[in-house]
């Protein structure tokens, strides 16, 4: 299980303003370890899944361009207190993590 | 006193290095000049002043030393030296001026 | 309680595994495209048909990356009907950084922080209605060292 | 007579030499007032976005969901989490370590010691029972990063006792910002005073005023959250001097002077930078 992710949401009118940081390395492969020398593989978020009420609001594909610790901002319409939204990730070794969140 | 002192280490070193250009270096030279180097240095650092760039030079003439290239292991600690004494010279320098840029 | 709790560990696991396969538009992600080692072959992989500039869509990036470890980055648009937003950096190694899917229930107001190497053109595609449109912007990127 | 006039003739030579730390922090606010005189000077504790719109515009940006969060959060878990003897980190600390952050450094009269928060957390845990952690951990800097995010708002206000030991302390951190080092011969002043505010290649310098006030932070630079004393090693290192040790005597002692100096602005640690 990758580490939880943190979610900011609010409701205008019946807009949800949604914010969520995710912290993960997000190595491009390109990196070389100061202290081995040796470049760091891969490990990167490759799919971000959001779902209002359980329907896919926003689906994000990722690449290694994406900053470490990644930084994601969305709005849907529609929202209202009590819904809920769940965001989930998977990475390039399989690794996901889940986070649901009830709107207020 | 202190110009008859100069006078003398100028003499020695002069000595010193009159053989050294005439004949190559070698492992006495070096122990000798690593001293020097050595000196200066701890000099510096209790000054609170020993650049970040000095001791790899050390580092680097032993290494030379060790594959008999005793040359440039006397290059390098040569090098290290006037870094330490370099380093001193700032230290006494601000010694007597840092007070200067202290807004009063 | 412990039952309850192995079906709740259960039903995340069953949850994660669904979710690991979006169906919007795209049936997985578009792995050639994220490989593409530049934006031609990118936008060849991702989108048939002419792109159009517009300038309906707003692309918020600086115009001197204070960092190019973390460049705040926004697209938002006017257009109707958008299915997606794609980001590229032109100078990155693989230029696509990010694809969002977006459903009807969305706004087309989308934000991420992304890694530019050095200064690049960032160009954003907008597909909305089944038609193509662009945006781009320069933003210079400096060799951080004493910030603070 | 002669020894009254010896007498004054000394005063007026520690006078000269010693300014008391209150009449050095007023005059460093003097300079700044006469260098910016249409900037806040309480804006000083958000360094060089203080000075640059486009940069502040990003680092906003940023402090909108700053990654520093994942820290603020870790931390306070790590500093709820009971040692093996049963008591804690609130045990160690006035008002169960919330909303302290300000008071650091202290000097303490039992050691002659300039504490720093990071001291104070790992003299806690030495002193029941644990293990130190190493000085330049990300645990550490979670656990400084919790105790600065409770301290916010709060006035910086370090205290510098009527002790000879913490007034040498605190001039030796002072002689350290103001002299000149390393291969490139830069002091700390040369940048975050006279240059402060300016571009040296591409970055813009911040001023020496609040300069303690936001630790830890996480740089982007980094990639993680660090502590004031690895941003100490790493400008040492900018300016080819050698780093001393994070928690060493010196960094110590030049945090205390720094802190000082940034007195009754306000704390905003832990905070973002580029």
């Amino acid at each position: 299980m990758g580490k939880p992710i943190k979610i900011k949401a609010k409701i205008k009118g019946d807009i949800a303003e949604v914010k969520a940081l995710m912290p993960h390395p997000m190595e491009s492969g390109a990196r070389v370890d100061a202290d081995t020398g040796e470049t760091v593989p891969k490990h990167y978020i490759q799919e971000v899944v959001c779902k209002h009420n359980g329907n896919v609001v926003n689906t994000a594909f990722w690449g290694t361009g994406v900053s470490k610790d990644p930084y994601m901002a969305f709005k849907f319409k529609g929202a209202k207190a009590g819904d809920t939204l769940e965001i989930s990730w998977k990475d390039n070794t399989g690794d996901t993590s889940v986070k649901e969140v009830t709107l207020k | 006193m202190k110009l008859k002192s100069n006078i003398l280490v100028c003499a020695l070193l002069a000595a010193l290095m009159l053989p050294a250009s005439l004949l190559a270096a070698d492992a006495t030279e070096y122990k000798l000049e690593l001293a020097k180097a050595k000196a200066t240095l701890r000099d510096a650092e209790s000054k609170v002043q020993l650049w970040s760039t000095s001791e790899i030079l050390l580092e680097d003439a032993d290494k030379a030393a060790a594959s008999g290239d005793y040359e440039l292991a006397v290059k390098l600690a040569t090098e290290a030296r006037l870094h330490g004494e370099l380093a001193v010279a700032t230290a006494e320098r601000e010694k007597k001026h840092w007070q200067k840029n202290v807004p009063k | 309680m412990r039952l309850q709790r192995r079906a709740l560990i259960r039903s995340l696991f069953t949850a994660a595994a669904v979710l690991a396969v979006p169906r919007w538009v795209f049936a997985s992600r578009p792995d050639a495209a994220f490989n593409a080692d530049n934006s031609d072959t990118v936008v060849k992989d991702l989108f048939e048909g002419s792109i159009a500039e517009s300038d309906q869509i707003t692309l918020k990036v600086p115009d001197i990356a204070e960092n190019g470890a973390v460049v705040p980055v926004t697209v938002s648009t006017a257009l109707a009907d958008v299915e997606s937003i794609s980001i590229m950096v032109e100078n990155n190694p693989t230029p696509l950084v990010a694809m969002f899917e977006l459903s009807p229930q969305s706004i087309p107001d989308v934000s991420v922080r992304m890694k530019m190497g050095e200064s690049s053109m960032v160009r954003t595609v907008v597909k909305a209605g089944g038609k193509l449109y662009s945006a781009s912007k320069e933003v210079k990127v400096t060799i951080g060292g004493c910030g603070g | 007579m002669k020894r009254f006039l010896t007498a004054c003739f000394l005063f007026m030579l520690m006078a000269n030499v010693y300014a008391s730390p209150e009449t050095d922090r007023l005059a460093l606010r003097e300079f700044f007032a006469q260098r910016f005189p249409d900037l806040d000077l309480n804006e000083m504790i958000n360094g060089l976005y203080a000075f640059d719109e486009g940069a502040r515009e990003q680092w906003l940006e940023m402090e909108d969901f700053p990654p520093y969060e994942i820290a603020i959060e870790e931390g306070e878990e790590i500093f709820n989490t009971p040692f093996a003897n049963g008591k804690g980190y609130a045990d160690c600390f006035e008002n169960g370590g919330i909303g302290i952050k300000q008071n650091y450094p202290r000097f303490d009269a039992d050691s002659g010691e300039v504490i720093t928060l990071e001291y104070a957390i790992n003299q806690c845990r030495t002193d029941n029972g644990e293990e130190p952690l190493p000085w330049m951990t990300d645990e550490l800097a979670a656990i400084s990063a919790y105790m600065a995010y409770t301290s916010r708002g709060n006035k910086m206000s370090v205290v510098i006792p009527d002790d000879p030991r913490a007034l040498q302390a605190y001039e030796s951190g002072k002689e350290y910002y103001y002299t000149r080092r390393g291969q490139l011969e830069f002091a700390c002043e040369n940048c975050h005073m006279q240059s402060a505010g300016s571009l040296l290649r591409a970055d813009r310098l911040s001023g020496m005023l609040g300069q303690a006030t936001h630790w830890p932070v996480y740089r982007s630079k980094w990639g993680e959250i660090g502590t004031l004393h690895k941003r100490f090693r790493e400008c040492n290192e900018q300016v080819r001097a050698k780093p001393y040790d994070a928690q060493s005597q010196v960094y110590r002692e030049l945090e205390y002077f720094l802190s000082y100096m940034s007195n009754g602005l306000e704390m905003n640690g832990p905070a973002s930078r580029r």
